[in-house]
């Protein structure tokens, strides 16, 4: 072979090297621009629920708006005030006698529509109403607060009142649920199809099961929840109880491959050196291999659970999207989850809860987000290499 | 040859369907080092773990004939596994420290076993092991430093320290310096030499010179079968098989 | 007093009183130790003494309870105290009686964690019998309403016109899965190339601190949950994808399956080039420097050695990935019509599995009406898909493994 | 013995037994040349045999350093080492038999003014010291050890013609006191040749322990015998 | 000393801060087989991959000096890794074959190279190849099988055929016997020495008596330096440096 | 030179070099005997000689079995090697010198019916050649290549009184032929003598070559020194 020809084809040889890297960046960058795309327009779709308009106005505490709620505000603003809010009037002057026969100056919830107005959002305020909120906003009378509502309220049927809290307890609990079923079981489940049980047909049959279980989508597990759950044991439909039993079959599968893989990250010679001391089967697990797969099963844990946490296909189906106002405070009282009072309010044809969908989406992604850097964080501060 | 502590009767080994140790008679001499050589797979390894029955965790292995420590059938129903590897001890091909402390890494056997258990004892106790394992001058000033970190052979004395912690009769060792370089092998060596006087060493090497230079008797497998035995010093010299002769002189294959 | 409250108190109180002869019994065993050689440690002893306290007991309490749960029997209050302390009683003398030196207290205490080993093992194993018994069972009974043949090569479902008599023709899924493959085609066409070019990037080219940020951020798409593709589908992609069809004269209806498919495209790159990742790095580093010290580029080495070998794992993690598609239920919910449509333009509206299945079960419909009965129908034949292709990813897995270990 | 897996380390065997043996012909040679020389009062073949000896221990040195190249190299062990640690010992009397080979040619040398009267028992020596020589080698080449037996059996003989010579010269001398400076020579002959002799028993020993590993130096014949038969 | 390959001049490379070798002065022989002795983390491993540029790979790797090869820098800007690398191959600790069936493994790189093109021509080069590496034997009837499957040694002799096939001019090997088993080696050993009539070879090697078995040049290296060189023979008999002969005897620590 | 790794080699090393030396004590006292029994006329003593020769040869077979355990176990490089070498060489020529004593001594036994007239000469050479075996086996104990060298360049001063001797024995002889019996023993007495200073040369040119890795055998004096001296 000449000399040229060779140079040639070495020539060749280069230009395809850099077509090849060049299309692999490419194809990060895409993918990284998703991920760009994705979190700008969460955060710019959500950010602004964060605030709410509120109306400097005359409240009357008497009797009147007592009886009838909508006469402690003047009739002109009827209109842009929140009848949510006015609603609550006539409770808090039961609760606050000494109150009732005196009015204050006072900042008030507005309308959804007036919030999108004074948020450059489309809305379908009459223009009369836009006028007098161009007006009050001159004078001062118009501010967009932050929305404190958003956190301490549940579900509401008004966009300017409704708020997570309702869900976020839903979730906190069936959380909890979810947790106390799948890890114990789930780990012991791992320790022993490692540690414990002959290499047989049997625990063959079982490990491919155990990996069909964790491959199984997940809307099916709300099937089982359906069938079982609820129509056999009778565990009342919307419940905490309900959908924690169906996510944690959900997550078992997964705690038990991530802990069976960190129990097998733990190297053999661990095992043997300890045999080899005349531990016994048990004492090896628990004085060497368990503390060693430790960190990497509460990694594979909380994975599991911030993958649960974020599910909503299983729990439509066992009915946690009602619409729950109240916050749950037992296990079987009817709740709704984070997950599916996104899904819920993204289906609301009221513009107004779009921005309370982005919002309630970037508070879902922020805990999800925090409990897998906090898995990460683990595994990184944990990791051993051998 | 002097008294014999394992003796070994018409040992036969089957992993599954395949007889890896063809009826093996040897017997172990007391506190002499004993080497195994020969090809790789020949059974040496098998024999060596059939000793402390750590192929108890190997569920296709099925062995026949008998193995005595001290007269005593390691096999027989009566003797507990656990109690047996407390008297004979094993140091493994690839140095594996526990990943805890040095202190730890000595000090746990006995603390199951309960050899020790009030702090000075212990403390004692791990101190003997260390210096029997010719490593407590390296590592007295960081007992509480993670075994791991420390050098190969370091840490190969680390396991051997650890084994000898719950006063063996018997040490077996698979290929302990295959993982190390020549000055740490060397090292062990002569470590395996000052602990002949206290302990019976059976050593497993590829290395023909090392099996020369550190035991007693070496014995010499070849496809599952006990070729020849020995002391070492004529089984090197005056190998009484043509196989042995072969494989110690470098002709095979 | 309900027996769940019986059962939970009681048990509270045997394990205070499990803990306390525990410890009387360890500080026993350590005191006589000084005389006489025990044979375990005794901190088996101790807990040999507690599970014989609270062991008998507690058999009676999951007996009780899981009769109960099968409603099968429903034991009383007067019944259960008087059996609990029974037990208890005798236990706990049986236990104590055995106690002496030569008591292999550990070969018992390990015996008893091996037995709650497998008992935990058994609950996982009845979870997989049981997910596959309810959905079947299920499907069996819609099955004796629509007969399988017709249902798999029907096209025409209509199941809200079906009655309790006349269900004939209502049920054709082929509409509906024709729209699942379509979704999970578009899906893979955009995950595999970007998944594993940038794992192919990650693992060969990037430097270790790119890798670090890179495969991290990309693990955020796998994190974000599927509810949050709907919307982001729903309201941010699927106008985009509406105008972009206009702008090049096509019609494009806002329920497109492009839109459900390209997000779960996006959500799935993460699995593929995660996943992809692994199994490139998981190639040694020896056959890359065997390559490369052969004089090839580090493209070469590439395309001819590390993927290749690579390959039954970038596989299996394809096969992943198109299960995970499958199966995807809220990006279709909230992108994708309700509408079956037999159709090849992805820019039409069309329906899936998945969508029918929660469409048919948050309906108020009964729960025994066919419809109902259909979204388990449409659940088996899911599952089954499913657990083929997860079968078929484990063996080419297995492929992968076996070559390097 | 079949052949080693590193065939360079056969070859070097094979290259030492070779130099050995090349050795061994010049040695072999070097008596016939030294005992001719005497009895044919040769001169000019006297000188040549003498000078001969400097190769003779050229190749002694050579040969150490085969030996050390390959006991550095190769680890031998067994039959291996046996014939390394053979050859070592063997050269030596190699080379001493060389320098005896020379000796004998510098005693003719110096009988030149007055040769002996009588070679005839010298002549059998000669000739039989020279067959124990060309045995031993053998013995050596071939890995013989009956032959290395017989070389070893037959020292006795040579012992004994020596004693002879040594009583005939003493006679020579007593008779004619002019014959007292070549009967000297001629005795310090005999004693170089028996000497020679010894080396030649000393390779059969070494041939034995090689092939056999019995070190049998310092061992009666009998006893050796029996040591090498109860063996097979 | 015959005429060299290879000049080294005042070779100083780091690993980010670390100096991992201070200035190494060596010439490598031509058609003779080098060896790089010295005890663990000298540096005898870097210096290898010097010659072939394998620490390009490596980022934190910076260098310092001259590495002729033929009288031509190997670092100068001018040179094409690739190519470089053609001229002098490598062969690994731990045999690493391709994936691939034998053949595939032979014909890799010649393919790539462009070196034989249609299928006789191929043939024909995996033939000799494997011929060379004293493998055509035991592989000729199955080819078409994984190398994988082949046992270590064989592996081993399958990566240095693949090497041969590029027909390099320099063979670098590090270690390459330290994962086989003595007759494994002895193969090896035995193969290095048909090679040296058609390639210069260097070795790094663990084993001394390796060293002084296959080489005909030694070079000792002693944290980062190169202590002694010189003819194997000479240098394992009559060192001139202390260093070396403690080293050699086994005087350390 | 500091100590190996492992201290069991340093052990047997120094355990084989005590063996050598014990066996060189046996053998100096062996000549010593020797000689002063011939000057004495003392026959216990030369029967007692002849006897402890016996103990020599058996630390010979030993010491050859010590360094082939050394050799196949301990693989010995570079010193080491060179020691071992040096030792299978030097212990044949102390076991030879054995022999010689007992040659010496064995000879003074034939001369018991006519005891040798004059041993003036065989005097002064005996106590040379034993302090020349005396060097040697110091130069051996202590490494010291210079001693070594002072025996090497004293042999030929024993060549010169052995050659003295030869003649004083000729002339006895031809003066009274009545001494040629004792005479000739006498003359044989002074060989053995030559040559165990010869192999206390020996000796000492394996001190050299064990110390120095210097070859110095057949290699002239001058050269030899300057070879070591061109080396500091
Ligand atoms: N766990 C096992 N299951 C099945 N076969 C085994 C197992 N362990 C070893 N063998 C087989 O038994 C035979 C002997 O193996 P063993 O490990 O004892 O050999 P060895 O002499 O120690 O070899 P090496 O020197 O390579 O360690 C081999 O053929 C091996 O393949
Ligand atoms: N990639 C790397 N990054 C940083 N330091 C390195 C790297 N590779 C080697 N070193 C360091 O350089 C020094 C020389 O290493 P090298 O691998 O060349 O030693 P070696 O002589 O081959 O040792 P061994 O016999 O154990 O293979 C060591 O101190 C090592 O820690
Ligand atoms: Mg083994
Ligand atoms: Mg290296
Ligand atoms: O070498 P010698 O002549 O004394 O045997």
């Amino acid at each position: 072979m000449n000399n040229q020809a060779s140079q040639q084809r070495l020539n060749r040889r280069y230009r395809f090297e850099k077509l090849f890297k060049a299309s692999a960046i490419a194809a990060l960058t895409l993918a990284a621009s998703f991920l760009i795309f994705f979190f700008y327009t969460m955060i710019s779709q959500g950010f602004s629920a964060l605030s709410q308009t509120e109306i400097l106005v005359e409240v009357h505490y008497n009797e009147a708006s007592q009886k009838s709620y909508k006469k402690a505000v003047d009739k002109s603003y009827r209109k842009i005030v929140s009848r949510g809010w006015l609603r609550t009037l006539p409770l808090y002057m039961e609760d606050h006698p000494e109150i009732v026969g005196t009015s204050k100056m006072q900042w008030v919830t507005a309308t959804g529509d007036v919030d999108q107005y004074m948020k450059g959002k489309p809305n379908r305020l009459k223009s009369k109403y836009k006028k007098q909120i161009d007006q009050l906003q001159s004078e001062g009378k118009v501010k967009l607060a932050f929305n404190v509502n958003f956190f301490t309220n549940g579900d509401s049927k008004m966009p300017e009142l409704a708020g997570i809290k309702s869900a976020l307890v839903g979730s906190i609990l069936v959380l909890l649920v979810t947790m106390f079923v799948a890890l114990p079981i789930g780990v012991m489940t791992a320790v022993y199809l490692e540690e414990f049980a002959p290499d047989n047909r049997i625990t063959q049959v079982i490990e491919v099961n155990i990996n069909n279980l964790a491959a199984i989508p997940s809307i099916l597990f709300g099937l089982l929840g359906l069938a079982i759950f609820i129509n056999f044991f009778g565990v009342p439909r919307s419940s905490a109880i309900a959908g924690g039993l169906t996510l944690a079959l959900m997550t078992l599968p997964i705690v038990i491959i991530t802990t069976r893989a960190a129990l097998r990250a733990v190297p053999h010679t661990i095992r043997e050196a300890a045999y080899g001391l005349g531990a016994s089967r048990w004492q090896t697990v628990w004085h060497h291999v368990l503390p060693l797969a430790f960190p990497g099963i509460l990694t594979g844990s909380i994975i599991g659970l911030a993958q649960a946490m974020g599910e909503t296909a299983p729990l439509l189906i066992v009915g946690m999207m009602a619409y729950i106002p109240d916050t749950p405070t037992g296990f079987t009282e009817a709740a709704t989850v984070l997950p599916a009072q996104i899904f819920t309010w993204a289906g609301e044809s009221i513009r107004a809860y779009e921005e309370r969908t982005a919002a309630a989406i970037l508070v879902l992604l922020s805990i999800l987000l925090s409990m897998n850097s906090f898995a990460v964080w683990l595994r990184k501060r944990f990791e051993v290499r051998w | 040859m002097s008294k014999s502590k394992i003796n070994i009767s018409n040992l036969k080994l089957w992993y599954g369907e395949d007889e890896a140790l063809h009826g093996i008679d040897l017997d172990i001499a007391d506190k002499k080092i004993t080497s195994f050589i020969g090809p790789s797979g020949c059974g040496k390894s098998t024999l060596l773990r059939c000793m402390n029955r750590m192929n108890d965790h190997i569920p296709s292995c099925r062995i026949e004939g008998e193995i005595l420590l001290d007269g005593e059938d390691i096999y027989a129903p009566a003797i507990d596994v656990v109690q047996l590897r407390t008297h004979v001890g094993m140091v493994f091909q690839k140095p594996n420290p526990f990943p805890k402390s040095i202190y730890e890494n000595v000090a746990y056997a006995p603390r199951i076993h309960g050899l020790a258990r009030k702090g000075d004892d212990m403390d004692e106790l791990v101190e003997t092991s260390l210096k029997k394992a010719s490593l407590w001058n390296e590592v007295k000033e960081k007992l509480h430093q993670p075994g791991t970190a420390l050098s190969g052979g370091q840490q190969q004395r680390l396991c051997i320290a650890r084994t000898i912690a719950v006063k063996p009769e018997v040490i077996l060792m698979d290929e302990p310096c295959s993982a190390l370089d020549p000055i740490a092998s060397a090292k062990i060596e002569e470590l395996m030499d000052e602990l002949k006087n206290e302990f019976t060493i059976i050593i497993v090497t590829h290395s023909m010179q090392q099996a020369a230079r550190v035991s007693d008797n070496t014995a010499f497998f070849y496809m599952g079968n006990l070729i020849e035995f020995g002391k070492t010093g004529a089984l090197f010299t005056q190998p009484q098989q043509k196989q042995t002769e072969d494989y110690i002189t470098g002709r095979f294959g | 007093m309900n027996i769940f409250d019986f059962i939970f108190n009681s048990a509270a109180a045997l394990l205070l009183l499990a803990a306390v002869v525990g410890i009387a019994v360890y500080q026993h065993v350590v005191k006589s130790g000084l005389t006489a050689r025990w044979h375990s440690l005794p901190l088996y002893y101790a807990w040999f003494a507690a599970l014989w306290c609270f062991g008998p007991a507690f058999t009676l309490f999951f007996f009780a309870s899981a009769l109960d749960l099968l409603h099968l029997y429903t034991a009383n209050t007067s019944f259960l105290l008087p059996a609990t302390l029974f037990l208890s009683i005798a236990g706990l003398w049986h236990g104590l009686r055995q106690l002496k030196p030569s008591l292999r207290a550990r070969q018992s205490v390990e015996g008893a964690v091996r037995f709650s080993l497998v008992a935990a093992a058994g609950v996982s194993i009845l979870t997989t019998i049981g997910i596959v018994m309810a959905i079947v069972f299920e499907a069996i009974q819609f099955f004796e309403i629509v007969s399988l043949w017709e249902f798999l090569t029907g096209t025409h479902w209509a199941p809200d016109d079906a009655t309790e008599g006349n269900t004939s023709g209502m049920f054709g899924s082929i509409p509906i899965f024709a729209g699942t493959f379509m979704i999970t085609i578009i899906a893979m066409l955009v995950a595999v190339p970007v998944g594993v070019l940038s794992a192919v990037y990650m693992s060969e080219y990037a430097s270790e601190r790119v890798r670090n940020t890179a495969k991290p951020a990309l693990e955020i798409l796998a994190g974000i949950p599927t509810v949050v593709y709907g919307f982001f589908a729903a309201i941010t992609v699927s106008p985009l994808v509406v105008k972009f069809a206009d702008s090049v004269g096509l019609h494009a209806d806002f329920t497109n399956a492009l839109t459900p498919g390209i997000v779960m495209g996006i959500m799935i790159i993460p699995f593929i080039s995660s996943l992809s990742d692994d199994v490139i790095r998981a190639v040694p580093r020896s056959l890359r420097d065997a390559s490369l010290a052969l004089g090839t580029t580090p493209a070469e080495t590439i395309i001819q050695i590390v993927l290749p070998a690579a390959l039954p794992g970038i596989m299996a993690a394809c096969l992943l990935g198109i299960s995970r598609a499958l199966g995807e239920t809220m990006i279709v919910v909230m992108a994708a019509g309700l509408r079956p449509n037999l159709t090849w333009n992805p820019l039409e509206g069309m329906t899936t599995v998945t969508v029918r299945i929660v469409d048919a079960l948050t309906g108020d419909q009964a729960f025994d009406s066919p419809e109902t009965l259909s979204a388990f129908g449409l659940g088996m034949v899911l599952l089954v898909i499913t657990l083929m292709l997860n079968i078929l990813s484990i063996y080419v897995t297995r492929r992968f493994r076996s070559q390097y270990e | 013995m079949s052949l080693h897996t590193m065939k360079r380390f056969d070859e070097e065997l094979n290259e030492l037994k070779g130099h050995i043996l090349s050795m061994g012909g010049l040695v072999e040679r070097a008596i016939e040349n030294a005992v001719k020389s005497m009895l044919e009062q040769d001169e000019a073949l006297a000188v040549k045999t003498v000078e001969r000896d400097k190769v003779i221990n050229a190749l002694e040195v050579q040969c150490d350093e085969m030996t050390r190249s390959i006991l550095v190299r190769r680890q031998p062990a067994a039959g291996d080492l046996r014939f390394i640690m053979g050859i070592i010992k063997l050269v030596t009397d190699l080379e001493r038999m060389g320098d005896l080979a020379a000796g004998i040619s510098k005693g003719m040398l110096r009988t030149l003014d007055h040769p002996p009267r009588n070679f005839s028992t010298l002549d059998v020596m000669g000739e039989k010291v020279v067959r124990q020589v060309n045995r031993a080698l053998d013995a050596f080449s071939r890995g013989d050890t009956d032959l290395a037996m017989i070389v070893i059996e037959k020292d006795a003989g040579i012992d004994v013609l020596y004693k002879r010579m040594y009583r005939e010269m003493l006679t020579y001398m007593m008779e004619d006191p002019r014959e007292i400076t070549s009967s000297i020579i001629l005795s310090n002959v005999a004693k170089n040749l028996e000497r020679i002799a010894a080396h030649a028993t000393n390779i059969a020993e070494m041939v034995i322990y090689m092939e056999r590993g019995h070190d049998i130096r310092h061992v009666d014949h009998e006893a050796a015998a029996r040591l090498l038969a109860g063996e097979d």
